[in-house]
């Protein structure tokens, strides 16, 4: 697998360590012998629980991505970080409604944006966090819905922000908002859950149920398939 | 810092050009704080060159730096361009004997060279006024701060300096004042009660957008939405003939 | 410029042949499998029927059943700890629900549990990061029969014909009846589903069902889900630990289970929670890399709940049935095992092989298209073999944007897109490299339709538990499960926390497994449950597949 | 030294960094104003302040940082009528602008968005809230 | 002259000034093969030096003398005029600066200092060798003058001019002369009736045989050339023969229109026939065509058939050899400052107005009411520096009037029990019994609030005046009846047209500019134009009369001595050459150039030779006496050429102010590198690209223009022409292989001085690190140039 020993040198809370190239921050930090603890999570892009800052040789830039996807460049500084802000803003998903003002109402530090969109930067999902809080604080849930659907909540949003903000948070509350109030419930749902209460598919379900497993593999064969 | 968000937007109009949508990398804005924003930045970003390194740094990840090409405008510049005469004539209701205080505030008409008129002697608002039929009233204090943000801590203020003002139209007989910036607008006619509370002989005048009064003498009403104000103007519009 | 920067040249051959070939074979299809062909070429070549891969069970109620060496391994080590270790006179949390996971399951399980009881008799442990989970990783979707044309009595047969018929019928049939309703739950909670432009809920096919049935949220389906759940969770301020793992139960003198061991993997210390009712929802154990298979699962997917549940005599089963995903990457090296949903091929993507042929139907049920896979690249020799040596077959994605419209895979795929675009793999235009993967643990904990395990004051909610889906998952069946059960789980184990006594919490069956260790003559120093997979060191860059 | 109070001040050498200073950030010549009043005689906010506007340019003028404890800096609501009515071209919001900055850059908040209630959140425009961070926060 | 001519060298050791630095020696050694007399002196400014000269040129028969001395700033003239006694045209001395440009600059560097005076010389002796004779000119100038206004400064110049013989031609543009003056009812400090000091005057100039008096009139162009100007008035068509009105007013009692009166202010009315005021010289009635009816009973009323209602406006042309230009002020538009409300708010009026309001034959008749509401006041605001002293409202400077005329309208107000409030920044009081006049207002009670007022607020039949009393540092209002707002004083437009007639420049605020503030008041940058009061900038009526008497005495200088026409000027060399294309009359600051049948034609009298015309010419036909091309190429090769210098540089100085700055550093030792030689110019705008890359061909490894600023040097608009030319050389020079950056160009000023060490060393030290200019480059420059 070692592609012809080709090894580049990364730096892990300061210690250095040769890594195979071509391994992810991840694989590379526990291939130098760290079994991970925080920081890791599903591996595959979606938890967000390996958000990493970085720094890469001859750029004073600090840079963040994920462990998991990001894969080692020679010369790179790791650190790994706390995990994102564990405090929310508590609200009652029942009693507040999509109005203008409900994001600048539950988290008002958002007004504090400067647009500096070191946000969208930090994004390891490439989402314009910036612009969804401009949207959220414009009141346009929608936009803040379209533009913060694919967050993973890993946080490097917050963590960079130098208003404080924790952008995944007003992002998080726009989507059950828009989800609850604005599409709202599903006719179809609402129809079909009433169905079953009145037990319109008990009685065939019970019958199947009770069909020896010839009976029902046949039954199960010859289904129609509309797909 | 807070020059970044207005030189997005304003690179978004230049992009715009790059992609046909529009001729001309103008962009018309309603509220005058955005104007005034958006046209201090731009002027910034054109002539200080150190900013303009810094905020092209800044937004080293945007799809190009922007070319300081942009040029804002307000909304009353844009009509005042298309012509007053060109204004009458969509006139379906003329505002007659309607007695209208225009109020600027702030940020339309200052810093010194950024206002869409005079700062000391602003017209623009007037030839609207004019234009639509209604009658100007016009009052020293229609260039003074409203209180503006202070309405956020110091609300007792803020809402005392709006009532200079409304008291002022009033006195001056004014039956209602146009105006064209939200904050304005919520310090005051939102912050009424508070006004009444404090000043035991204010009489409420009701307070409009320059823009419901098009809408009002165009013959939308509906899209005037005057059910909103505060206070309410439509009794007086009905006395005058002007609502159904 | 290179033509396909993302690949090495050796497979840019094949690839052009794709290309090639794609033309012809939009609308085209391969026909299914009939029952008996499917069943043999599962014989032939799924993971699942390999000969010497499974030994039985030597120890505990299960005694006897054919699992995989590397469950068999866990299930027949060490308890973690000695009762020596433990002091159990210090009671660190004493509650009514400890709820052992904070997947979807254990979320559902907290937050209904939280409707019946007060929150305060609450405690949801967490191995890691609260929330990260497999639900989260789930891609492609939830059933739920909502279409005009379908109904509750199809989706029973898609699972029971899915599962090959293993399934439990009482759970199958909790399962589709409450699938509606766990849809309106989320709804109410602002889950944001996918909908037509009528705005009626988008409906998509799925491997192994009759109907479109799989509702989604983009391909973040369970992410969508479940953040929307902690939300809720942290909004209702239930009591929760996090970096803290359970290591083993606690029972009482009458073997009922009266809470956990608990280890805190931030100070390493260890906490005793008492009780009245214990959840069990700690998912699967992809992380045991069952014949070597990559895995999609999360790195905490360590099959610590069958462990747990295995110590204090829980029944167990199915667990011989393992699901390999169709579908997991092969190629670019940094992500293989990651899953590649199976959405892609409901959405038209199709399975071709090195000359650009198609050799599966896309849509059969998973483990017959997971073995027409590896028949192709082991038996036909048809694979593409990568420079670290895997052998994969390649989906063809940009089938999707033409035959659905182009910005269909940006839109519906975004986390697939974006993944592959990081790798210089542009899935709009180029086909991806695809090999099963280990994804799904099939069986599991033996529960009853209150989720209740054979062991009184255990309940079992999500993968930890067996029974639903038989030998064989229908893609979206795990995501309904959680809620389904996980809901359950929380709302009768708060019922029975209302109930029962406290018990005195032992380590007995600690020392009863040692024994029964002892008595079959095993000897090892292999401990469990594992908590955490090995990595560290050269372990790193193993992917050998224990294939042929 | 309280502001306004008749104690000596003695015009050392020490207090010419902080006019610099406010004439860095500002971009403003502070030096040029000859002390008309005319900035105060426009101001609307006077009624407020503890320091006249153009006591407060006089004293950045000489240089006394003590002006940064003045309420002043924080009553100016940036109106600009200063401004257009200096007869010297100074751009006196200027001045209060970097002076509130010269404050809020020692990490410190003048006020906190947190003692808002939920009730005024809701009816605050957000126009008011972001002008209102923008000016007083750090 | 045939063959070569003879030529005579002195160097000058001045004492050990030069001797001590530069081996004179060894100067004269290397010279002696090069010339006919080579001498060298210990002091050659000494009498038995001169007389040494001079001898020596009869004797030897000498035809081009060259001094290598001091600076030629310092001796020029007294060696010009001993050697042109003994025959020798001053055209043909040369001047060499070895002292200021060279000793004493470089006392370190001996050697350099030695090399560089070697070369200096041998650039003068080879300039002298192409030397013409040259004849300055004389001219006379016609003994009139047209003065341009009729206010109280072009009544006292009239007056004074006419008492010295001189015939003036006063023109006014309104019907009667006056000025603002005569609109006051009282003048400061005195508290003087002005009428009755201003009419007395007034009536002497219409009674004057020298003076020809014109009013209702307009200069509408001005041509010709100093001592001979040509200029056309417009007459506006009075309607009244001034010859038959009798004043008697019979067309005014008649006349049905009334229009607002100027005299008042527009505060009162006239009619249409008018007197403006009763005084009014020439008391001759008016008819104003723009609002008369044409109704005719003026013409039945008139006793003396005067009146011609078809009257038209007639053209009058004038020679004269000076022009006075006192065309006064006028207030600022009030409009214009629109925070004090004036025309909005009827309580605010400016202070001419109240000049009428308090003149007892005024709008309200001497009434202490406002004639825009009709009600009294009794309380008073006077709002001081109501656009003056402000950069960006009004005017920056300084009014001057407004503090004092406030405190005279305060006093008579006070007088009469109003209540009078003056909200100023300053009181500016520094004249004569001015201070005493501010006291005096104070003792009669006038309240003074420091602190500027930039907000009215009416309220009532009240306006509010709200402003910070700077003392207490609190904002207070004051509600009065009557805000009196006094805005600057400015130069009226009628007047900027004149400028630009008469081709003399304005300042940054609009006032004439004098040709020296301090050593040249009221004469204009233009020989034969003066000017006097309000013009120049704000001031009172005391100064304003002084100055008038000064422009006068100025005037009669000018035109009783013959003028020296200097032999600078350019000249077409041959007309054959020129093609008409007018790129030199383009380039001409002086106009001195037009275009008659297809030829250039300069006027010597206008030319001020500053050369700026001469690159301008594609064909290379103009060129300049006593700075002929040939004799500018034979200097920088006689500097070049030979050079010993490892670096070589050569510096275009312009000839008054650069040059002076240079010597002055010579005065102060500064040192700098001996490389710099130096050649003086007109001005750098005289030079072709072609003397540039010449001097590089024959050995310039750099080249330095160094100008006057803008505005300071004497030649005014051709110092602005060169930095765009060399902005441009640089470019071209690239083109011929030279990098630009050799080439520099800086501006100095006077006081400069000491920057030049700085500017020399500079330029050296790149020029060194370039290292010489390769020498296939120079060979190419020959080439090129021929």
């Amino acid at each position: 697998m070692e592609k012809e020993g080709k090894m580049v040198t990364i730096y892990v809370m300061g210690k250095k360590h040769r890594v195979p190239a071509g391994l992810t921050i991840m694989k590379a930090m526990e291939y130098a012998g760290y079994q991970l603890r925080r920081g890791v999570g599903c591996r595959g892009g979606f938890c967000g629980a390996c958000a990493t800052l970085y720094r890469v040789k001859g750029s004073y830039k600090l840079q963040a991505a994920l462990a998991c996807q990001k894969v080692v460049e020679d010369g790179m500084y790791i650190v790994q970080i706390p995990f994102t802000p564990a405090e929310k803003k508590l609200y009652d998903i029942e009693k507040i409604r999509p109005t203008p003002n409900v994001f600048v109402e539950h988290f008002p530090e958002i007004t504090r944006c400067l647009s500096c969109n070191t946000c969208t930067k930090a994004c390891p999902q490439d989402l314009m966090v910036m612009d969804y809080v401009q949207a959220a604080l414009r009141g346009d849930i929608e936009k803040v819905v379209e533009f913060s659907f694919d967050c993973i909540a890993c946080g490097l949003c917050a963590i960079r922000c130098p208003a404080e903000i924790v952008p995944y948070q007003v992002a998080q509350l726009a989507r059950r908002l828009y989800s609850k109030y604005i599409l709202g419930f599903s006719e179809e749902v609402e129809k079909r859950v009433a169905e079953v209460e009145e037990g319109k598919f008990d009685e065939e379900l019970e019958q199947l149920r009770r069909l020896p497993p010839e009976e029902l593999r046949k039954r199960y064969e010859s289904r129609e398939i509309r797909v | 810092m807070h020059h970044l968000a207005p030189i997005r937007v304003l690179l978004r109009v230049e992009e715009a050009v790059d992609a046909g949508l529009v001729d001309e990398p103008r962009v018309v804005t309603l509220c005058a704080m955005c104007y005034n924003t958006l046209k201090r930045a731009n002027h910034l970003y054109r002539n200080d060159a150190d900013k303009r390194r810094v905020i092209e740094s800044i937004m080293e990840k945007e799809s190009r730096p922007y070319g300081g090409k942009a040029e804002v405008i307000h909304l009353l510049q844009l009509l005042k361009e298309v012509g007053w005469e060109k204004v009458s004539e969509r006139v379906e209701k003329p505002l007659e004997g309607l007695k209208i205080a225009p109020y600027y505030g702030c940020l339309l008409l200052r810093p010194r060279g950024f206002g869409i008129d005079d700062p000391e002697e602003p017209r623009i608002m007037e030839s609207l006024i004019e234009a639509l039929g209604g009658e100007v009233v016009d009052i020293p204090f229609k260039s003074r701060c409203c209180g503006a943000y202070h309405t956020v801590f110091m609300k007792e203020e803020a809402a005392e300096l709006s009532y200079k003002i409304l008291r002022q139209a009033s006195e001056m007989g004014a039956d209602l004042i146009a105006l064209s910036c939200p904050l304005c607008m919520f310090n005051m006619a939102d912050r009424k009660s508070l006004i009444e509370r404090l000043f035991r002989d204010f009489k409420g005048i009701p307070v409009l957008y320059f823009t419901q009064l098009m809408a009002l003498a165009f013959g939308l009403e509906e899209e005037a939405h005057l059910d909103e104000n505060n206070p309410d103007p439509r009794p007086l519009l009905r006395e005058r003939g002007l609502w159904r | 410029m290179e033509e396909y920067p993302g690949y090495p040249e050796e497979m840019w051959d094949s690839l052009r042949m794709v290309e090639e070939t794609r033309d012809e074979r939009i609308g085209k299809t391969y026909p299914r499998m009939s029952e008996e062909e499917r069943e043999r070429i599962l014989r032939e070549w799924h993971p699942d029927y390999k000969e010497g891969a499974k030994r039985p069970l030597r120890i505990g109620p299960n005694k006897g059943m054919m699992v995989p060496h590397e469950v068999a391994d866990i299930l027949e080590a060490h308890p973690l700890i000695t009762p020596d270790m433990i002091d159990l006179s210090e009671i660190d949390y004493d509650v009514d629900v400890l709820i052992i996971g904070a997947g979807g399951a254990g979320l559902s399980a907290a937050l209904i549990a939280s409707e019946h009881i007060d929150k305060e008799g609450i405690l949801l442990v967490q191995k890691l990061r609260l929330g990260d989970s497999n639900s989260k990783m789930s891609q492609g979707g939830i059933q739920a029969a909502l279409g005009l044309d379908d109904n509750p009595v199809l989706h029973f047969l898609d699972i029971m014909g899915g599962g090959h018929f293993a399934n439990n019928p009482e759970l199958v049939e909790i399962l589709v009846k409450e699938a509606p309703d766990v849809i309106k739950w989320h709804q109410s909670l602002g889950v944001l589903y996918d909908r037509n432009p009528d705005g009626s809920i988008k409906l998509s096919p799925g491997g192994g069902t009759c109907r479109r049935r799989m509702l989604s949220c983009k391909d973040y389906t369970g992410l969508e889900i479940t953040r929307v759940l902690l939300d809720e969770f942290l909004n209702r301020e239930i009591p929760y630990l996090e970096f803290t793992c359970a290591v083993e139960l606690l029972t009482d003198e009458s073997g009922q289970v009266v809470g956990s061991v608990l280890y805190d993997l931030d100070s390493d210390e260890y906490l005793i929670a008492r009780a009245k009712s214990t959840i069990l929802a700690t998912g699967g154990y992809g992380r045991l890399h069952i014949q070597g298979f990559e895995t999609t699962n999360h790195y905490g997917a360590t099959g610590d709940g069958i462990v747990l549940a295995y110590h204090v005599g829980a029944e167990l089963r199915d667990l011989d049935a393992t699901q390999y995903h169709p579908t997991g990457a092969a190629w670019p090296e940094q992500i293989v095992g990651q899953l590649c949903t199976e959405k892609l091929r409901g959405r038209g993507a199709q399975p071709v092989n090195r000359l650009g042929e198609l050799f599966v139907n896309p849509l059969e049920p998973r483990d017959v298209e997971a073995a027409a896979i590896i028949k192709e690249c082991y038996g036909r020799e048809l694979g593409v073999t990568t420079p670290t040596g895997m052998r994969g077959v390649w989906l063809d994605t940009p089938l999707i944007d033409i035959i659905n419209g182009e910005g269909t895979i940006e839109r519906e795929f975004a986390a697939m897109y974006r993944t592959f675009k990081r790798f210089d793999i542009d899935i709009r235009k180029e086909p991806i490299l695809v090999f099963p993967t280990l994804h799904y643990q099939n069986g599991g904990v033996i529960i009853n339709a209150r989720c209740e395990t054979t062991v009184p004051g255990l309940y079992a909610a999500g993968e930890v538990s067996g029974g639903v889906h038989g030998k064989n998952r229908l893609m979206g069946n795990s995501q309904l499960e959680l809620y389904v059960f996980g809901r359950r789980a929380g709302r009768f184990a708060a019922e029975r926390a209302k109930r029962v006594n406290d018990g005195k919490p032992t380590l007995k069956h600690v020392e009863r497994y040692e024994r029964w260790l002892r008595e079959a003559g095993i000897e090892t120093d292999r401990r469990a449950p594992i908590l955490l997979p090995e990595y560290r060191g050269k372990k790193t860059l193993e992917h050998h597949i224990r294939l042929l | 030294m309280p502001l306004g109070s008749g104690e000596t001040l003695r015009l050392g050498e020490e207090l010419k960094p902080f006019r610099e200073r406010v004439k860095e950030l500002s971009g403003e010549d502070v030096g040029l104003c000859y002390q008309c009043g005319a900035c105060s005689s426009g101001c609307p906010l006077t009624d407020e302040m503890d320091l006249l506007p153009s006591t407060v340019m006089r004293l950045v003028q000489l240089g006394v940082e003590d002006v940064l404890n003045s309420k002043t800096i924080w009553i100016c609501s940036s109106c600009f009528t200063c401004q257009v009515r200096c007869p010297r071209g100074i751009d006196v919001a200027n001045v209060m602008e970097a002076l509130r900055q010269l404050v809020l850059r020692r990490r410190y908040d003048r006020v906190s968005i947190d003692i808002l209630t939920q009730e005024e959140l809701r009816e605050l425009p957000q126009i008011a809230l972001v002008s209102c961070q923008r000016k007083l926060t750090g | 002259m045939s063959g070569e001519p003879r030529i005579g060298v002195w160097v000058c050791e001045c004492g050990g000034n030069i001797g001590d630095y530069v081996d004179v020696q060894k100067v004269v050694d290397a010279l002696k093969p090069e010339v006919a007399y080579v001498r060298r002196e210990r002091y050659l400014c000494s009498k038995p030096s001169i007389e040494n000269i001079k001898r020596t040129v009869q004797r030897l028969g000498l035809e081009r003398v060259v001094l290598a001395c001091c600076t030629p700033k310092m001796h020029r003239e007294t060696f010009a005029s001993n050697l042109e006694e003994v025959g020798l045209n001053r055209a043909l001395l040369e001047m060499v600066n070895i002292r200021e440009q060279c000793s004493w600059v470089h006392k370190d560097d001996p050697e350099g200092a030695t090399h560089k005076a070697l070369d200096l010389i041998r650039g003068g002796i080879e300039r002298a060798r192409v030397s013409k004779p040259l004849e300055a000119k004389r001219a006379k100038s016609i003994p009139e003058i047209l003065i341009i206004g009729g206010g109280v400064a072009g009544i006292t110049a009239s007056l004074r001019l006419a008492e010295y013989g001189l015939r003036v031609h006063l023109v006014e543009k309104r019907p009667s002369i006056g000025g603002h003056m005569i609109q006051y009812p009282k003048v400061f400090p005195t508290l003087d009736c002005s009428q009755c000091i201003l009419t007395p005057k007034m009536a002497s100039v219409s009674n004057n045989p020298n003076i020809d008096l014109i009013t209702y009139a307009e200069v509408v162009e001005v041509s010709g050339v100093p001592g001979e100007f040509h200029a056309k008035i417009r007459l506006k068509p009075r309607g009244v023969d001034p010859e038959k009105c009798i004043g008697c007013g019979s067309c005014s009692r008649v006349c049905p229109v009334e229009v607002p009166s100027e005299y008042n202010m527009g505060l009162g009315v006239r009619k249409a026939a008018y007197i403006p005021f009763p005084q009014a010289v020439p008391s001759v009635y008016t008819i104003d065509f723009e609002a008369c009816t044409r109704c005719g009973k003026c013409v039945e009323a008139c006793p003396r058939d005067a009146i011609n209602l078809d009257d038209e406006e007639r053209i009058l042309e004038l020679d004269v050899g000076a022009i006075i230009l006192a065309t006064g002020f006028e207030l600022c538009d009030a409009n214009g400052l629109p925070r004090y409300g004036y025309g909005r708010y009827p309580q605010v009026i400016t202070s001419l107005e109240m000049e009428r309001i308090l003149d007892v034959n005024g709008p309200t008749g001497g009434q202490l009411i406002n004639p825009r509401t009709g009600k009294e006041f009794r309380r008073v605001a006077y709002i001081l520096c109501a656009g003056s002293r402000d950069t960006e409202n009004g005017k920056p400077y300084c009014s001057r009037i407004c503090c004092l005329y406030a405190l005279k309208q305060a006093q008579l107000l006070l007088d009469r029990g109003v209540e009078v409030w003056i909200h100023y920044i300053d009181i500016r009081a520094p004249g004569r019994r001015y201070e005493e006049f501010y006291l005096e207002t104070q003792r009669k009670g006038a309240l003074f609030v420091k602190g500027k007022v930039v907000e009215l607020i009416p309220e009532g039949d009240r306006i509010i005046v709200r402003g910070e009393d700077m003392m207490l540092n609190r904002i207070v209002e004051n509600p009065v009846d009557l805000v009196v707002i006094c805005p600057p004083v400015i130069v009226t437009d009628e007047t900027h047209k004149l400028a630009e007639m008469l081709r003399i420049p304005v300042d940054e605020d609009g006032f004439i500019l004098e040709r020296h503030p301090k050593l040249d008041p009221v004469a204009t940058k233009r020989d034969g134009v003066f000017a006097c009061g309000m013009v120049l900038g704000p001031k009172d009526i005391q100064t304003t009369t002084a100055e008038a008497e000064a422009a006068a005495m100025k005037a009669v200088n000018f035109l009783s001595a013959e003028r020296l026409i200097e032999p600078n000027k350019v000249y077409l060399i041959d007309p054959e050459l020129c093609d008409g294309c007018g790129e030199c009359v383009e380039a001409c600051p002086e106009a001195a150039i037009s275009i008659v049948e297809g030829k250039a034609v300069i006027n010597e009298l206008l030319c001020s030779g500053c050369g700026a015309c001469i690159p301008t010419c594609p064909k290379g036909a103009l060129d300049q006496q006593g700075l002929t091309e040939e004799q500018l190429k034979a200097q920088i090769r006689g500097i070049l050429e030979r050079s010993e210098a490892e670096v070589k540089i050569l510096a275009f100085v312009e000839g008054e102010v650069a040059y002076t700055a240079v010597d002055l550093a010579g005065l102060a030792r500064l040192e700098y590198p001996s490389s710099i030689r130096i050649i003086p110019l007109p001005s750098m705008s005289r030079l072709k690209l072609e003397h540039i890359l010449y001097a590089f061909a024959h050995g310039a490894d750099g080249v330095m223009l160094l100008e006057a600023p803008e505005h300071e040097g004497p030649y005014g608009k051709a110092h602005v022409i060169s930095e765009e030319r060399a902005d441009e050389y640089r470019w071209e020079l690239e083109d011929h292989g030279v990098d630009s950056v050799r080439l520099w160009y800086s501006r100095v000023y006077v006081p400069d001085w000491r920057k030049l060490k700085k500017v020399f060393t500079t330029f050296h030290d790149m020029i060194a690190d370039e290292g010489p200019l390769d020498e296939e480059i120079r060979i190419q420059l020959r080439e090129e140039l021929g």
